[in-house]
């Protein structure tokens, strides 16, 4: 589904993505790992089209859509989250789900003033649409709520559940478990594979959970210092000398200390 | 010889008098800066603080020269100046305390402090021409000239003169200074670090020690300061006219915009950028031409544009200087 | 009765320091005229004062309005500048019929304008200056001028007639450019005007705004020695900002030779203010004019008194100087015939402006130094 | 949590109709208590009220672009200068023997302007040269220029003195208003394709210098509508007083209403303005408020309230911000129109940024800015402000000095009365922010 | 994390106002005075703490969490149930309606949180916890703001920790990675040289291995007699190293025992530890 062909991002003289390729199929929970600082949030906005790439390709579907902006990106069926969840505090929730289909007609001005009847009609639509996403998600109680009130969580859900207000083809998740209580983390784990195999949805996954990691993701893709280090199950993954090396680590060193 | 005086002709209508306005419009945009890095919000009320300034440095000015006191061969303003910048500063503080402190408390929409300071811009319009009236002022005594045009052309035998003044190099000298000067306060000292922590993230200031109140009263002292100096300065070389500082604003917040708002750097480079670009864009080359090239007599000036659209073009420049520097002139590290 | 006068000026705005002086001059009329106890049976005059900012047309506007609608004046001494008294002649004067007398808005427009018979100036139109300014400049023999103005009606309206006489004298005009008002820096205009040179610098501008500046930022660059200063620039502020710097400059600005003058200048110290200050004298004669006229028609009603300001101001009849309006009142009362000369040499000519006459000054050891009229 | 939203809800339904209805009885008091506050006089209160009108609907522009999608338009001032061409061109009568003298060297000047652009803008997409593209900018400026200057100087050879310039169609006047709010909206075009999209500074510089171009070509460009020379006597929608006071049907009508004719004539023409004015205020809001309650309006919020991720959401943010840009300006351009129609002038020099940027601007933060009916309410009563500060402020200040002993010193605040204008303005507008720190009717 | 820059209005224009790191707490707020301790209170206690944001609802309800001398407790709890508020209220951001906070024997209910910090509390808020603009050396510098020692030692200390940002010490710190940010804003703290130390998700984005370093590093700092006091969502790792451990739910104490019990805990496991 994307391919990224050798793709450059450098800060000043700083090389964040040095040289990564790598592939994301069709119809995969694909993981991205990798230490902190090893580019895995800048690869992903590059593609997203939110920072433009000092060189490289961007494939989708076989098209070139390097450098293409966001929201084009998103009528294309790429959608994506953010490491820090990106809600519209001051509307409510089910509002923040409303807003998200494209081509509707009472966002032309011009038909806000003509042609009300229809607006109505696509309106209630949207309401049960968006309903339904709600109660998917485990937060219908929440409709009304001012989306900036929600905690951290519930605004991660609500990230994910704008995913599902259109037929996207790939979704980008970035980090949606940092600061997500453990419990709620397995639903959204829950609510991510419903999607792909209900709605044959493609994901991309950065997390640092290796929990979360080895339930869902299937390859798994280990990315330090900009290039990728390594590719495979996330079984294989974790047993990976390098991988251990780099970014799992061996667990406490001061367990003696521990309750002491 | 034609070289040289084709150059004369530059430096006395275009650099040295390009090269001052910018000083004069830098001193004044870094006050602005400042506010707006620290204080978060476009302090409109700028100009009419260096109106005051200015005002009251001119009051003290002739109740020195009443005295006698004078400064040699500077200014004797440059004497006073030290006691405007306390009572502006004074008067500063007073404001923050009645005006801008009751928003800070309420964490009100910084667009509400910009137009609080529009409020106080007008009622310290009204201050200053209460205090000193509408009335223009000259208060330059001292020598007013390093070399004037007479002397130079004497001493080159050139046909063209050279004119600097006094308080052209005083201002020149005085923002490079001010700007090294602040530079040096806000990177290498604990309160300018404080200031800029403060600036950067004002939870977290308050959770590392650093007393907001404190770092508030340290801007707006600075600003006082800075809008004074930059005040009296415009004042010693033009003249003093309450009216003038309103109107100089528009300029100051150009080059502070330009230079990257909120960055000391930003506002002495747009400063100059602002002024070279009104006065090197409308000049009309015919006399350097015409020494550059002998025997060509041109018939029109070799203007570009008429005087009347300098502040036209100036903006023009400034677009197409944000169009190839996106970020500003000067982006990443600001106050 | 009390008569009201309403004073319409532009106390704030880029001109704010003319117009205390402006308004004392007025204000002097009417409190000579009320002490004499001799206007319309013993009526007296006071006056109100409306700000209207010399360059808000809306502002003026509703100044004005504000003056007729609620202080019910029956005459108004401004506006100021000639847009703004254009705007509120053609809105509101005419629509309530009041009389306007402007000392000071000196647009060549101002002369052809539909005004009902309403609107009058004791200060001449600029059409008229130039052609002086530029008879001065060839009698001295100066055949090549740059010219700088004022960005508005008045400089520009003078400028050009200035260019168009000068021209047809023979002289040459190097260069004819605008500045703008209250400009923080004026290098660009003077870079620009040296470039053009000449063998001086008109400045068709005002003294205490960038007139003064353009003067300063030539000086100190000493792209020009010698300068010409019409109305706009005459002023005790160029005595005071450039002193000896100018030490040859002339202009010329409207006002009369003689006893008129120097009557008004004597009675102004008096009053305790500047009689030098521009178009000062001129507001005394436009509120010495609207009293005349009431006395002569017998009557405060705009409506009727409108017809007389050309009869009191012309001869025949008795010439009248500042400080005489208690004379001229006691003549009418006899049903005598004034001719008021005031303190600008009064002549109504077209559509009721002042004929102008024009005092040519000079810079002579830092002062300014009358040495002719014309 | 429940309660408290409840009270704050009630409190803020009835605060807009009672703020209104405070400012109702301001203008009511203005029209009919002659004191040292106020004037008495029908006409004032209307002469206020109908500029206040005028800046309601700038305000209402203002508000479009900052209060609804965070646009910092510091170029008001440009816009309205637009506008206020559009009488000088569409509503004047001819001026006889312009035309001939370059009129349509003139026109073909300008279409070879608009060519040299397009031809630029085409040659860059083409061929990406930026010789060729200077290539083409150069010819087309020197051909613009060649047919330009003469035409230039014929025009304003005609006539000079009275004219000048090259003179309008003669087309009824209210047809200007909305060619008014075309001319702003076709500036607003070109600012925003530049400057939409990159930084948020580009639009501050770029309206802050369009305003100070529009308004340098205004002044110096005499062919277009005499620069400072001034365009006076624009033509009315209304009846002129003079008429209205010649005509005996009404002066009866007026005396059977206990008013002189003069007094009435002037009563009658502020009101029919008024109600022009009321008209497409009303609906200029009604429009807005349509769209604002639509998927248009929660776009546009979404969009303000977070640019980043309503892009990610498949908004292309650019394109929305340039729509109410540009309709934002169209209103400034009718409102524009409106007030030289009012003025029936013209004049340049009137237009600097205190004036018609800031004011406007304090207008909408005091009124509540994303609030349509904030912001009309929050212009007229700042504008009933500042013409009544010019009264208020000396009085204020008179009090204040009274108790004071005769001197110069006394004599000297005195003479400084008038300044106390602006202190007054000021000290209300200091006043209205802290009482009301979210605007006079925040946005819901 | 929301952006509240504009309190949720428009006008996202950084020309006329400077959107960037604004504040959320009054800092013109003075302290009130200083009141007795209890007998027997721990070293650091926030107890019975009933408040909310503003004139909002209350999100505390008689909330009590308290930190011994040289121990480490531990908060855990679903998404919004108040953990960080509970922390900020101990630190003074925001007004408790009841409920008192002491430390060191002595009530400090009423002191500004810059007087706190002074009487030394160090603490890394879960968001906005670096100054983005500041290098990452100047960031520790404004750590040890109110020390007036010498601060060489502790800084080679928190570079020796966090290796990763050591090298970039001279870049500016909101160039950074999310998980770089999260070890600065830990090493800022540490700077402090507090006596106790209050952290909200230190952990949160850090990869597994940086976590594990931070850890060790908590355990030595409370061993060495610094209490420190965190809410976790890493909570089996949390819990392992807790001498103390709350349950939150819904701004109320739902469990509280050591990190084992909890642990051991069925239910607690279930609902609020992942399984
Ligand atoms: N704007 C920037 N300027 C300079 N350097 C940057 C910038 N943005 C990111 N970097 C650097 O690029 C590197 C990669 O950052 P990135 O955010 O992609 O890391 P990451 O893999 O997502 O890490 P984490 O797991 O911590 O989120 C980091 O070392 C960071 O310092
Ligand atoms: N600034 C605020 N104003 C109003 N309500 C707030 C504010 N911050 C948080 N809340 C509300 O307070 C409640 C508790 O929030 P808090 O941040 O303490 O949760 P938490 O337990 O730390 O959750 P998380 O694990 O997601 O960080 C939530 O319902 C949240 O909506
Ligand atoms: C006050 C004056 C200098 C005004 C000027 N004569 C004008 O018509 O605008
Ligand atoms: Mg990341
Ligand atoms: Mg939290």
């Amino acid at each position: 589904m994307i391919r990224v062909e050798d793709l450059h991002r450098h800060f000043g003289g700083f090389r964040a993505v040095d040289g990564a390729s790598l592939t994301i199929e069709t119809g995969s929970i694909t993981g991205l790992i990798g230490p902190n600082g090893a580019g895995k949030s800048t690869l992903f906005n590059v593609i997203a089209g939110v920072l433009p790439p000092t060189s490289g390709r961007v494939f989708m579907d076989g098209e070139d859509i390097t450098g293409l902006p966001p929201h084009t990106l998103f009528h294309k069926g790429l959608l994506r989250t953010f490491q820090m969840a990106h809600e519209f505090s001051s509307m409510t929730v089910r509002e923040n789900l409303m807003m998200v289909p494209g081509a509707q007609a009472g966002e032309t001005i011009w038909k806000t003033w003509f042609q009300r009847g229809r607006i109505e009609r696509e309106e209630a639509e949207l309401r049960r649409k968006a309903d339904e996403v709600l109660d998917f998600l485990t937060i219908r109680h929440l409709t009304h709520e001012k989306a900036g009130n929600l905690s951290g969580g519930q605004k991660k859900l609500l990230e994910l559940g704008r995913t599902m207000m259109v037929d996207a083809k790939i979704v980008f998740l970035d980090e949606v478990g940092a600061g997500v209580n453990r419990t709620l983390l397995m639903t959204i784990a829950d609510a991510i594979l419903r999607l792909n195999r209900e709605r044959g949805y493609t994901f991309c996954v950065i997390e640092h959970d290796m929990d979360f990691i080895g339930k869902l993701c299937d390859p798994v893709i280990v990315m330090a210092e900009g290039k990728v280090l390594a590719t495979g199950s996330a079984q294989d993954i974790m047993k990976n000398e390098a991988v251990i090396e780099a970014y799992l680590g061996t667990g406490l060193k001061n367990k003696d200390m521990v309750g002491a | 010889m034609d070289i040289a005086n084709a150059l004369v002709v530059f430096l006395n209508f275009v650099f040295i008098p390009a090269a001052a306005y910018g000083a004069q419009l830098a001193l004044g945009a870094l006050g602005v800066t400042l506010v707006y890095g620290i204080l978060r919000f476009s302090n409109f009320a700028h100009g009419d603080t260096m109106a005051f300034g200015t005002g009251t440095v001119i009051l003290l000015t002739w109740g020195l020269q009443a005295m006698g006191i004078s400064a040699g061969p500077l200014p004797t303003a440059l004497i006073a100046l030290p006691f405007g910048i306390a009572l502006t500063a004074l008067l500063v503080l007073g404001t923050d305390r009645a005006v801008y402190r009751f928003y800070r408390k309420q964490k009100a929409a910084p667009i509400i402090l910009v137009m609080a300071s529009v409020g106080v811009m007008f009622v310290m319009n009204g201050l200053t021409r209460v205090l000193i009236g509408v009335d223009e002022y000259r208060f330059d005594d001292g020598a007013r000239f390093i070399m004037d045009v007479r002397t130079f052309r004497e001493m080159t035998g050139l046909p063209e003169g050279l004119a600097l003044r006094s308080t052209q190099a005083l201002t020149v000298g005085v923002a490079l200074v001010v700007m090294v000067a602040l530079f040096w306060f806000l990177n290498r000292t604990k309160s300018g670090k404080a200031m800029r922590a403060y600036s950067d993230n004002e939870d977290l200031a308050l959770l590392s020690g650093i007393d907001p109140e404190r770092v508030v009263r340290l801007t707006w002292i600075i600003a006082a300061g800075l809008a004074t100096i930059a005040g009296t300065l415009y004042g010693l070389d033009k003249s003093f006219k309450a009216f003038n500082y309103f109107q100089i604003l528009l300029p100051i917040f150009a080059a502070a915009i330009v230079g990257g708002l909120g960055n000391p750097l930003g506002a002495i480079a747009g400063g100059f950028l602002v002024a070279f670009s009104e006065v090197a864009v409308t000049y009309p080359w015919v006399r350097v031409v015409g020494y550059l090239v002998p025997g060509y007599e041109p018939s029109g000036l070799m203007q570009l544009l008429g005087t009347e659209y300098k502040f036209a073009v100036s903006f023009v420049i400034l677009i197409v200087v944000l169009l190839f520097r996106p970020t500003g002139l000067f982006r990443g590290k600001s106050v | 009765e009390e008569i009201k006068l309403g004073i319409s000026l532009g106390f704030t705005g880029p001109l704010e320091s003319m117009a205390p002086d402006m308004q004392q001059g007025a204000e002097l009329a009417m409190k000579e005229v009320s002490d004499s106890g001799l206007l319309l049976d013993g009526s007296t005059v006071t006056a109100v004062t409306g700000d209207s900012t010399c360059i808000d047309a809306a502002a003026a506007t509703a100044t004005v309005e504000r003056l007729i609608a609620s202080e019910g004046v029956k005459g108004i001494i401004g506006g100021m500048c000639s847009g703004e008294t254009i705007a509120s002649l053609e809105n509101v004067a005419k629509a309530n019929g009041v009389v306007m007398i402007s000392p000071s808005a000196t647009s060549p427009a101002l002369s052809t304008i539909e005004d009902d018979g309403l609107f009058f100036r004791t200060s001449p139109s600029d059409a008229r200056q130039g052609q002086v300014m530029a008879d001065i400049l060839s009698d001295r023999g100066i055949t090549s001028v740059a010219v700088t103005y004022t960005n508005n009606d008045y400089g520009k309206g003078l400028a050009d007639s200035f260019q168009a006489a000068f021209e047809e004298a023979g002289g040459s005009v190097t260069v004819n450019s605008a500045h703008d008002d209250g400009k923080a820096d004026y290098s660009a205009e003077v870079a620009a005007l040296a470039a053009a040179g000449g063998e001086a610098l008109v400045v068709a501008g005002y003294v205490d705004q960038g007139g003064s500046g353009v003067v300063r930022a030539s000086l100190d660059t000493g792209a020009f020695e010698t300068f010409v200063f019409p109305d706009g620039m005459v002023g005790n502020a160029l005595e005071s900002n450039f002193g000896s710097e100018i030490e040859g400059s002339f202009g010329q600005n409207p006002a009369a030779e003689g006893p008129g003058r120097d009557a008004y200048l004597a009675m102004a110290e008096e009053a305790g203010f500047d009689g030098t200050g521009a178009f000062s004298a001129e507001a005394y004669d436009a509120a010495a004019l609207i009293l005349l006229a009431m006395a002569k028609s017998g009557s405060s009603d705009p409506a009727t008194y409108k017809d007389s300001i050309m009869d009191v101001s012309n001869a025949p009849g008795e010439e009248i100087l500042p400080g005489q309006l208690a004379r001229a009142l006691e003549i009418i009362a006899e049903g005598g015939d004034v001719d008021y000369v005031g303190a600008t040499a009064v002549e109504m000519v077209g559509g009721g402006e002042s004929a102008g006459s024009y005092r040519e000054v000079q810079i002579t050891d830092g002062k300014l130094e009358v040495v002719g009229y014309r | 949590m429940a309660t408290n939203r409840q009270a704050a809800s009630s409190s803020s339904r009835w605060r807009a109709p009672v703020l209104f209805a405070v400012l109702a009885v301001l203008f009511v008091l203005e029209g009919t208590v002659r004191n040292s506050m106020f004037s008495g006089s029908w006409n004032t209160s209307l002469a206020i009220l109908n500029m206040g009108l005028i800046s309601a609907i700038t305000a209402l522009g203002v508000n479009m672009q900052w209060g609804y999608a965070g646009l910092f338009n510091v170029g008001v001032v440009g816009f309205l200068a637009m506008g206020a061409l559009a009488p000088v061109l569409v509503s004047l009568p001819p001026v006889e023997g312009a035309w001939a003298a370059g009129g349509t060297r003139l026109m073909g000047a300008l279409l070879v302007g608009l060519g040299t652009l397009a031809m630029a803008k085409l040659a860059w997409t083409r061929t990406r040269s930026g010789i060729a593209t200077t290539a083409v900018l150069i010819a087309g400026f020197v051909a613009y220029r060649w047919l330009f200057d003469p035409a230039v100087v014929a025009i304003e050879a005609n006539n000079p003195a009275r004219h000048g310039n090259i003179g309008g169609l003669g087309l009824p006047v209210l047809l200007s208003w909305a060619v008014g709010g075309l001319f702003a909206a076709a500036a607003a075009w070109a600012i925003g394709k530049v400057a939409l999209g990159l930084r948020s500074d580009y639009l501050a510089i770029a309206t802050l210098g369009i305003g100070e171009i529009i308004v340098a070509v205004m002044k110096n460009e005499n062919w277009l509508a005499r620069g400072v020379m001034n365009i006076t006597s624009i033509p009315r929608p209304v009846a002129q007083e003079v008429d209205l006071q010649n005509n005996p049907d009404f002066v009866e009508f007026a005396s059977s209403w206990g008013f002189a004719a003069a007094e009435a004539s002037g009563i009658w023409v502020k009101l029919s303005y008024m109600s022009l004015f009321l008209v497409v205020l009303l609906a200029i809001i009604l429009l807005a408020e349509l769209a604002l309650k639509s998927p248009w309006g929660r776009m546009m919020r979404a969009i303000r309230d977070n640019e980043t991720a309503a892009e990610a959401m498949g908004k292309d943010v650019t394109r929305r911000h340039l729509q109410v840009f540009i309709l934002g300006s169209a209103v400034i351009g009718v409102a524009g129109a409106m007030m030289v129609t009012l003025d029936g002038l013209l004049a340049p020099t009137s237009y600097n940024p205190l004036r018609y940027t800031f004011l406007i601007w304090v207008m909408v933060i005091v009124g509540g800015s994303g609030n349509n009916w904030g912001a009309v309410l929050g212009a007229v009563t700042i504008w009933f402000l500042w013409i009544k500060a010019e009264v208020w402020g000396p009085a204020l200040f008179a009090l204040l000095t009274a108790p004071l002993p005769d001197s110069a010193f006394k004599s000297h605040l005195l003479d400084s009365a008038p300044h106390m204008r602006f202190i007054a303005m000021g000290l209300v507008l200091l006043l209205v922010l802290r009482f009301a720190p979210r605007g006079l009717l925040p946005e819901k | 994390m929301s952006d509240t820059t504009f309190g949720n209005r428009g006008n996202r224009d950084a020309s006329v106002v400077n959107p960037k790191g604004r504040g959320t707490i009054d800092g013109t707020r003075r302290s009130g005075p200083l009141g007795p301790g209890q007998a027997g209170d721990p070293f650091l206690i926030g107890e019975a703490m009933t408040g909310g944001y503003g004139k909002g609802a209350d999100i505390l309800h008689d909330c009590t969490i308290a930190v011994e001398q040289g121990q480490i407790a531990v908060i855990v709890g679903p998404n919004g149930a108040g953990k960080s508020t509970a922390m900020k209220a101990i630190f003074g951001m925001l007004n408790l309606r009841q409920g008192s906070v002491r430390l060191n024997g002595q009530d400090i209910t009423a002191l500004n949180p810059q007087d706190r910090v002074k009487a030394g509390m160090g603490f890394v808020p879960q968001v906005n916890n670096i100054f983005p603009s500041m290098t990452v050396e100047e960031n520790l510098e404004m750590g040890a703001y109110i020390r007036r020692d010498d601060i060489k030692a502790t800084m080679a200390q928190v570079y020796d920790l966090f290796p990763a940002v050591a090298a970039k010490r001279r870049q500016a710190a909101g160039e950074l990675s999310g998980g770089q940010r999260q070890q600065v804003a830990v090493g800022r703290a540490l700077m402090t040289q507090p006596k106790v130390l209050m952290l909200d998700e230190p952990t949160a984005g850090v990869s597994p291995i940086v976590m594990d370093e931070l850890f060790d590093r908590i355990i030595a700092i409370a061993r060495g007699g610094l209490p420190v006091l965190m809410v976790e969502q890493n909570a089996r790792q949390a819990m392992m190293i807790a001498d103390k451990a709350y349950v939150l739910v819904q701004g109320a104490n739902a469990h509280t025992g050591t990190g084992e019990e909890l642990m051991k805990n069925d239910e607690v496991r279930r609902t609020f530890l992942g399984g």
